[in-house]
């Protein structure tokens, strides 16, 4: 830990000696921007006038999220992600290499977050207005008078905005936490938005709000989980944060106390407090058995945010169990990792075998969303610096395929709404050659075809795995490939070789923000996946956490 | 060299679609021409080469080469391409004026070509990579192109009806994929195993042929028995699928009875060739040991291919399943030539590559040519065609007398090759794959006798002989199986050189036969 | 009196809660044991942060009744709305998506 | 000299490619005839320019090579294209160009209506081309070629009249079941490769001496194999009789005169292998004489002209090889015997087909009769044949077969008691059934019939063209074997390449006495057949007949046999082997697929939808998490 830092609640030098904390605004920029941006959106909100709304809430959250990414850009390029990196806001963030990458990521994401968001070409004008994917009215009742009169006014959820940025700034935190505190709120931070998110869809809104239902009691439960295994953590060492942590569980603190000695001797508070720890890491990547919510909220919630929140989600969450599993628990490492194997498998067959039977292409990416939990995990499991790397940058490279895949199930409608379910889908590769062909990009990317960034990806965590001597997680993940593959396939085959219905959904031409959405995925997919060297160094570069 | 990459990519897309896919795939064959002629067989092992850092992290290179073997196969797929496309001219041809071509912009035609092309690049690229990586990229994305092309342009005979065509149309397509992924992911896990060895041992991961074989030469990398061969087995599962050897085959027929005549050849002749020739560089370079351990096990399968196919295809009633079958067939004479160990069977196998090539895409071909004028791939539809298409008759007879080598035609060559490799080592296996010569005369003539011969059926007798673009498709594939057959020379002085090494990779030499000559036949 | 005991009443709290929210139908119910989960927490950070001689866990135990608070916003608007359109609190009931 | 023996091949090729090739060309439809004619002649011609230059020279350095190129160089392995041309082989080329030459002439008449005429000699010229190519090569892989060649031609010509399913049928057969003696060449070319290094003629038989007798013995029952195939022997001999379906000048050269003896040059060639192998020459023996009784006992019972001469020829073929497996003793007999039958079968076939031309294509003999008075040449020539082959003394026949049966009783000891008197059965049978077709077709009352379209026929004699290759072919038979003997000029020809030896015949056997029992023999087949046929009218409806004569009539049962032992089981196999494929190798592939989609179906149900169930699982997972994290750590 660095000199400066000072431990503010040991307060033996009576009050008035208390230093102010010490902030390093400079290093924080990336997430003091966005949330910054969150709180002006509020504001907007409130002051702006209704129909000026919806393009200020879109250009302050695309502004803050470019203006972010400068910033990370800026500190990577200065250093921060290898030789500078360092803890900021008195050891409560870590800004290093890794945080740095995921970070950036997910500004990228959430930029693209932002363009589907904003989409308001592809539902039917309701009585002259543009609309996007939210509801009007988000807390009137389905059908009742209060929403009607809303839809006539013209009334817009512009508030997702904000809600995507407080999101986002939560998102980047999360892996950055440096104590457990931290990683507690970032957490809170992130999902909270999410909740209520799921719930503002346009169409099929008694769905949405079942999947907040969903979403909402099952994440407080596991932060409830999450919680208690902070506790159990600080009883044991007596400090949330991971540098003192990490030196209690390997058995060297910094400081020895009688109490500390004492709770040092049970292993049962680090080792249930570490499981639970883990187990709200879990939850917020869709491991089995902590999956469930997934399908559920992935279908239920507006496309855009199931886009957003897949992508961005798990990266963010990824992010801060790599730091959980390198910085704090390396000390445990024969403890976690059998688990983590455990683990890995089960949600890697799991989610292939269950993808297979889904009739319904939202929750088909849900599933596969699952099995890709757990390729990423095997590739934790590594416990090397090759793990690391891998793991990050098999997160850029879904979290583009993600977000461009649910932008394309965007623009696939008949008179509901989007036709999600996938007999509709049927044929759309003779009416749409163009978006079946990039849907099948992404598909062929998640199934980890060569020359796309999902089989780079693959390649990348497989390879780290089999170094750090988990052959037979290599195999199974071949073998959960393999499975997965066959459900891609299928949709690829109904999408190209089957006959169109008469009465199927056509594919609606969408606004610049979609089509760069995807293109962008697209581009991404293709980059990733034929020339990945680049990005490759820059995930290896940011492959070392800082303490 | 990297030109023929990047010259055999761009899609055709315009109206001209089909004129720019030929010009580009003579172009290609212009460039593989090259290729060969500055080919030195008495010269370095690998020559043309090209390395360039493609993923450092990986340990990959973008490294290309060509040795004897390979020169050969590209030459034969970029000679094979232009007949795929101008037999394959119509073949994507919307169905004039149906509701689903008004009102949907799918583009079949250009479409079809640029997959072609696509394919044709990556098969390519296969042969050329002396990198495992960059080969096994290549060797998994050349399936989706491949993948669309069965499954997106099928063939509309069925004798149940459009309806049952598509639906057996997507699924050999799936099954077609499914397989060979699964084969491909398999072999993903074998080369991240090789790639773990080899920052094991070496330091620095490395996935370059030469580097590992050099690395093998000189002691320093050092797999041990089990490790080897595990890894074996996962390329050469890979390569069994691709290749199709027997129990994997069932994809083929399937794939091959659904698709158009010109992707049925492109599977067969083209596709399946890089997993035969990846057995010949990868499995048997990389893993001597292991394939030397794996040899009786694998000579049984392809002997078990041999005789089955053959069987097969003798009780099939479709001509294009019938065909696929008889490829099965001729993939156990080639594996059994690449796991004969013998320099014979290591020439013969690679000509056998290019021999089958050809002669099974002249039958593929014409049979193609047959069935659209027909509409039906039922033997049982035709009879009595000789009589009314002459010209079809005849050439679809020496596509055939080809198929069961008759001596004279290339086959004949690399089949004896083979025979004589095989049984030189392994006598008993060398007579019973001769058996297969047998079954294969069978299967040709029954099918020859009740398509072409007989009576002429009512519905035959107005078939049209072969047009012009046809016979220009079918004439130099003749020429070329009646000139290699008569002197296949300068195919074997490219190949001698590069089976020497892969003989000397496996530390085999020929078995002594037991009597010295008393005097060699000349000079 | 011996800190421990208080450890084991917020385990005891915390299973309590858990078991609540797997058997109560009432989403309001399930909430209110999610809520007693968190303060099991807070009970076992403020029993460590006394057992520890340092404030590190009275402070996270303020911020989670914060975040607790702000769950409750969140929560509570959605289940309202929820039950506003079915006239129902029950989880049971919200079954729409499944398999 | 030596660039003369390529051109002697490439003569009929270029014909053959012409022909085949250039069929649209409307003046190489109409002369196509000519054209192949024309050429199969200067092929003769060269082969006489050879001949003659030949025997210019000393008997030892008479052989003349000729090596083209390097056929398949591949390391430890040469195949050359290189021929050589020995007395052996320039018998074989005269005889193959002659007779050739004489047959496309007379094929210009037979063929004169046949709109298919000019692919019919591209066929022919093709044949000619394989077939001088089988007996020029100079190594075994060579010859193999040639030996598919001709079998390729034989296929093709076979089923010319593709239109009739029973001739398609009959040419697949040809080809397949010679395919099978195919795998008895190839695997014996494979063993010569691997013992010798090499499967040239020249060091094959000079380092024979250096290996063991076992594997020679394997190498010449492949070989016998090979020649069982194309020679028509027992037990591959069942093709014969069908191949008759090709038209008539194709059964004269291929099946009669040239193709089918192409077994006993590769036996006479292999000499020295079966000299080194008794065992191997033992079989050869009993293969020879079985087929020379069992083509006989065939040939008496068809009432099909051609059939029964094709009994015959495979009877006589039988004589030659048994006469090649005799050794020194017998080659030289057996390559004159092949010279002689090469005459008189092809005369007896042209005149057959000459019967038919006349006879509206009919075959069946009991339809016959009397023609001799409306077909004078074909009666005249066909009896000098018919003369011939029955061994009439001082008829060609009669030389080259005595001298085989003398052959045989010279094996000596109880071997050579039994072949000789095979031999003499033969000759026996051989008088009965030439006696019976010459008496059913020439002599008689009429029993015509009309043909399919209703006409009666009108027998005519045939044209020019037809009937000048007959009496030349006439000629032949009459002539050939009196002037091979003489002085034992032929063996003296051959001695060079197969070597001689005299045959002792066993104690108490003379000279003369063979060939007074052969004499008698062959009286007493004809009297037999004369007091059937001759003295009484023949029924036109054949009656049942004996238990042989039934068996006989359907080739001995052969085709039924081969159709039990063989067709059947593998009509079994090959059905059970697709539905294997389909039900059990894609079954489990299928089944693999539907198991998952089976899981996957009932493991969705876990997804009932319950926001309550799905805490179970998460608390469930929980407890299990903790569990095995405290577990790993007791562990």
């Amino acid at each position: 830990m660095s000199k400066g830092v000072h431990s503010l609640w040991m307060a033996q030098d009576g009050v008035d000696k208390i230093e102010a904390p010490h902030i390093e605004y400079d290093l924080l920029a990336p997430t003091l921007i966005v949330v910054g941006a969150a709180v002006l959106g509020v504001a907007v909100e409130a002051f702006v006038p209704r129909r000026h709304r919806y393009v200020v809430q879109v250009g302050l959250a695309v502004l803050a999220m470019a203006a972010a990414f400068g910033a990370v850009v800026t500190l990577a390029a200065t250093g921060h992600g290898t030789d500078e990196a360092q803890t900021a806001a008195m050891g409560a963030l870590a800004v290093d290499g890794p945080a740095l990458f995921l970070q950036g990521t997910i500004l990228l994401v959430g930029v693209l977050g932002v363009f589907t968001f904003a989409e308001r070409r592809l539902d039917p004008a309701a009585h002259g207005n543009r609309v996007d994917s939210f509801a009007a009215e988000a807390a009137a009742v389905p059908g009742g008078e209060a929403e009607q009169s809303a839809v006539k006014a013209g009334f817009t959820t512009t508030e997702v905005f904000p809600l995507l940025l407080f999101a986002t700034g939560g998102m980047l935190i999360f892996p950055a936490a440096n104590d457990l505190l931290t990683l507690f709120i970032a957490l809170e931070v992130l999902s909270l938005p999410l909740y209520l998110l799921c719930a503002v869809a346009r169409r099929k809104r008694l769905m949405s709000q079942e999947a907040a239902v969903k979403y909402f009691l099952l994440g407080a439960f596991s932060s409830a989980f999450l919680l208690f295994g902070i506790a159990l953590l600080y009883g044991y060492a007596g400090s949330v944060k991971y540098a003192v942590i990490a030196d209690v569980v390997a058995g060297n603190p910094q400081n020895m106390t009688p109490a500390l000695a004492d709770t040092m001797g049970n292993d049962a508070l680090l080792l249930i407090g570490g499981a639970m720890l883990l187990l709200g890491m879990f939850f917020k990547v869709g491991a089995v058995p902590f999956h469930m919510w997934t399908p559920d909220v992935y279908q239920g919630a507006p496309t855009p945010v199931t886009g957003f929140m897949a992508a961005a989600t798990k990266v963010a969450a990824f992010g801060a169990l790599l730091r959980l599993l390198y910085v704090v628990l390396p000390g445990m490492k024969w403890d976690w990792r059998p688990v983590m194997w455990g683990i890995a498998i089960v949600t890697m067959v799991v989610g292939a075998i269950l993808a297979i039977t889904q009739t319904d292409v939202k929750r088909l990416l849900a599933y596969s969303s699952i099995a890709h939990a757990g390729f990423i995990l095997a590739g934790v499991t590594a416990a090397n610096e090759e793990g690391i790397s891998s793991v990050l940058f098999y997160l850029a490279a879904y979290g583009f395929v993600t977000v461009g895949a649910f932008a394309v199930v965007t623009l696939v409608r008949d008179a509901g709404g989007e036709a999600t379910h996938l007999s509709k889908w049927a044929g759309l590769g003779r009416r749409s050659p163009l978006v079946a062909a990039v849907f099948a990009v992404f598909l062929l990317a998640f199934a980890g075809i060569p020359l796309t960034s999902g089989f780079a990806g693959k390649f990348a965590v497989f390879k780290a795995a089999a170094e750090g001597g988990a052959t037979p997680l290599v195999v199974v993940g071949v073998i959960a490939s393999a499975i997965a593959a066959f459900f891609y396939v299928r949709v690829i085959v109904l999408m190209f070789f089957s006959e169109p219905r008469p009465e199927g959904p056509a594919v609606t031409v969408p606004s610049a923000f979609t089509v760069s959405a995807i293109a962008v995925g697209v581009a991404a997919t293709l980059v990733l996946g034929v020339a990945p060297q680049y990005f490759l160094d820059l995930a290896g570069d940011a492959g070392v956490f800082v303490r | 060299m990297g030109a023929i990459a990047t010259a055999a990519v761009p899609a055709a897309r315009r109206e001209l679609a089909k004129w720019l896919a030929l010009g580009v795939s003579l172009a290609t064959f212009v460039l593989a021409a090259v290729i060969a002629v500055r080919f030195d067989p008495d010269g370095d092992r690998f020559q043309l080469t090209e390395s360039r850092a493609w993923i450092a992290d990986f340990g990959v290179r973008y490294e290309l080469g060509v040795d004897g073997i390979a020169v050969v196969l590209v030459a034969l797929t970029a000679l094979l391409v232009p007949f795929v496309i101008l037999a394959g001219w119509r073949d994507a041809d919307p169905a004039g004026g149906s509701a689903a071509s008004t009102q949907s912009r799918w583009r079949p035609t250009q479409g079809f070509f640029a997959l072609i092309l696509a394919v044709e690049a990556m098969v390519i690229i296969s042969f050329l990579a002396t990198d495992v990586f960059l080969f096994y990229i290549f060797f998994e994305a050349m399936l989706i192109p491949m993948y669309f092309l069965i499954g997106g342009f099928g063939d509309k005979a069925h004798e149940h009806g459009e309806e049952e065509a598509a639906r057996q149309r997507s699924y050999a397509a799936v099954k077609f994929l499914l397989y060979n992924l699964a084969g491909g992911l398999i072999m993903l896990a074998a080369v991240i195993g090789l790639y773990a060895a080899t920052s094991d041992q070496l330091g620095a991961g490395t996935f370059s042929l030469q580097e590992i074989l050099q690395a093998r030469g000189n002691g320093e990398l050092e797999l041990s028995t089990n490790t080897e061969r595990l890894l074996f087995l996962g390329f050469f599962f890979a390569f069994a699928v691709k290749a199709p050897l027997w129990p994997l085959h069932t994809w083929l027929p399937n794939a091959m009875g659904e698709s158009t005549p010109p992707v049925a050849v492109l599977i067969t002749a083209v596709v399946d060739k890089v997993g035969t020739f990846a057995m010949l560089r990868f499995c048997l370079g990389l893993f001597p040991e292991a394939s030397d351990w794996a040899t009786p096990l694998v000579l049984v399968l392809a002997l078990v291919s041999i005789l089955y196919g053959a069987l097969l295809a003798i009780g099939q009633r479709d001509i294009k399943r019938l065909i696929a079958y008889a490829s099965i067939s001729h993939f156990g004479f080639i594996i059994l030539g690449i796991f004969a160990m013998t320099s014979q069977g290591h020439s013969g196998a690679t000509l056998y590559m290019v021999n089958h090539g050809i002669s099974t895409a002249l039958l593929m071909l014409v049979a193609g040519f047959l069935i659209s004028r027909r509409g039906s791939r039922l033997i049982a539809d035709y009879g009595g065609v000789q009589k009314v298409a002459p010209v079809l008759a005849g050439t679809f007879l020496v596509g055939g007398l080809a198929t069961l080598s008759l001596p004279g035609l290339a086959p004949f060559v690399s089949e004896f090759l083979v025979l004589v490799g095989t049984f030189s080592r392994y006598p008993v296996i060398g007579i019973i794959a001769t058996v297969g010569i047998v079954l294969a005369a069978i299967y040709v003539l029954v099918l020859y006798q009740r398509t072409m011969t007989g009576p002429v059926t009512e519905k035959v007798a107005k078939l049209p002989d072969l047009r012009v673009r046809e016979v220009l498709v079918v004439a130099p594939l003749i020429a070329l199986l009646v000139g290699l057959g008569v002197y296949p020379k300068p195919l074997t002085e490219i190949v001698n050189p590069a089976v020497e090494h892969t003989m000397s990779d496996v530390q085999k030499t020929d078995p002594e036969p037991d009597v010295t000559p008393v005097e060699a036949a000349h000079e | 009196m011996n800190p421990v005991n208080y450890l084991y009443l917020s385990a005891l709290l915390f299973t309590i809660g858990a078991a609540g929210v797997v058997i109560r139908r009432n989403a309001i119910v399930v909430f209110m044991c999610v809520e007693l989960m968190l303060n099991a927490g807070n009970l076992a950070l403020v029993t460590f942060s006394r057992m520890h001689g340092n404030l590190d866990g009275q402070i996270v135990a303020f911020f989670t009744m914060v975040v607790a608070a702000a769950e409750v916003v969140v929560g509570l608007a959605i289940i309202v709305s929820v039950y506003r359109s079915r006239h129902s609190a029950s989880v049971d009931d919200a079954a729409l998506m499944k398999l | 000299m030596e660039s003369l023996i390529g051109l002697l091949v490439a003569a009929p090729l270029l014909g053959a490619a012409v022909l085949l090739c250039g069929g649209r060309i409307p003046q190489i439809d109409r002369t196509g005839h000519w054209l192949g004619t024309v050429l199969a002649f200067t092929s003769f011609v060269l082969g006489l320019v050879l001949f003659a230059d030949m025997l210019g020279k000393d008997g030892e350095e008479r052989a003349l090579q000729s090596h083209l190129f390097t056929w398949v160089p591949v390391e430890g392995f040469q195949a050359d294209a290189a021929f050589q041309l020995d007395q052996l082989s320039m018998t074989f080329v005269l005889l193959i160009t002659g007779v050739g030459s004489l047959i496309h002439l007379y094929s210009v008449g037979y063929m004169e209506h046949d709109e298919r005429r000019r692919r019919f000699f591209g066929y022919l010229n093709l044949f000619l081309a394989a077939m001088l190519l089988l007996v020029l090569a100079d190594n075994f892989l060579l010859l193999y070629v040639g030996w598919e060649g001709v079998g390729l031609a034989s296929y093709l010509l076979i089923g010319f009249w593709q239109h009739k399913p029973s001739a398609a049928t009959a040419a697949k057969k040809a080809f397949i079941v010679n395919r099978v003696g195919d795998v008895g060449l190839s695997i014996a070319i494979m063993l010569m490769f691997v013992t010798f290094g090499t499967f040239a003629f020249e060091p094959v038989m000079n380092s024979v001496g250096e290996t063991s007798e076992g594997k020679l013995t394997a190498i010449g029952l492949m070989l016998l194999l090979a020649a069982c195939g194309k020679s028509a022997q027992v037990p591959l001999q069942s093709w014969l009789g069908d191949a008759m379906e090709g038209p008539t000048p194709v059964s004269a050269l291929i099946h009669a005169a040239t193709m089918v003896t192409a077994g006993v040059y590769l036996i006479v060639r292999s000499g020295a292998i079966f000299e080194a192998a008794p065992d191997a020459q033992l079989v050869v023996t009993i293969v020879g004489a079985v087929t020379l009784l069992f083509g006989a006992i065939v040939g008496c019972a068809k009432d099909d002209i051609k059939k029964a001469l094709a009994g015959s020829t495979m009877s006589q073929i039988g004589y030659m090889v048994l006469a090649a497996g005799l050794g020194p003793i017998g080659y030289a007999f057996a390559i004159m015997h092949l010279v002689t039958h090469g005459f008189f079968k092809a005369g007896l076939f042209l005149g057959a087909g000459s019967v038919m031309h006349g006879m509206n294509d009919e075959v069946d003999m009991r339809k016959y009769g009397g023609l001799r008075k409306y077909m004078p040449v074909t009666f005249v020539t066909f009896g000098l044949g018919y003369l011939a082959i029955i061994g009439f003394p001082g008829l060609s026949g009669f030389f080259s077969k005595d001298a085989i049966i003398e052959a045989a009783f010279a094996k000596g000891g109880t071997q050579g008691w039994i072949l000789g008197g095979a031999a003499l059965l033969g000759a026996a049978i051989t008088a009965y059934y030439m006696t019976r077709v010459m008496l059913m077709t020439f002599f008689g009352e009429k029993r015509w019939e009309p043909d399919a379209n209703g006409e009666m026929p009108h027998p005519h004699e045939s044209p020019r063209s037809m009937t000048i290759p007959m009496i030349l072919l006439a000629v032949g038979s009459v002539g050939a074997g009196a002037f091979f003997d003489v002085g034992e000029r032929f063996v003296h020809w051959l001695e060079p390449v197969t070597g001689f030896e005299h045959g002792h015949l066993p104690e108490g056997l003379s000279v003369a006495m063979v060939t007074g029992a052969t004499v008698t023999c062959m009286v007493l087949g004809v009297a037999a057949a004369w007091l059937q046929y001759g003295r009484r009218p023949v029924p036109a409806a054949a009656p049942r007949g004996s238990l042989l004569t039934r068996a006989a009539r359907r080739d001995l049962l052969q085709d039924d046999f081969n159709h039990v032992a063989l067709v059947k089981p593998g009509e079994y196999l090959t059905r059970g082997l697709v539905y294997l494929d389909h039900k059990l190798v894609d079954g489990i592939v299928n089944g693999t697929a539907a198991a998952f989609g089976g899981l996957s179906g009932r493991m969705r149900r876990i997804q009932n939808g319950y926001a309550r169930s799905y805490a179970v699982s998460m608390f469930g997972g929980a407890v299990v998490l903790i569990a095995a994290t405290l577990l790993m750590r007791a562990v």
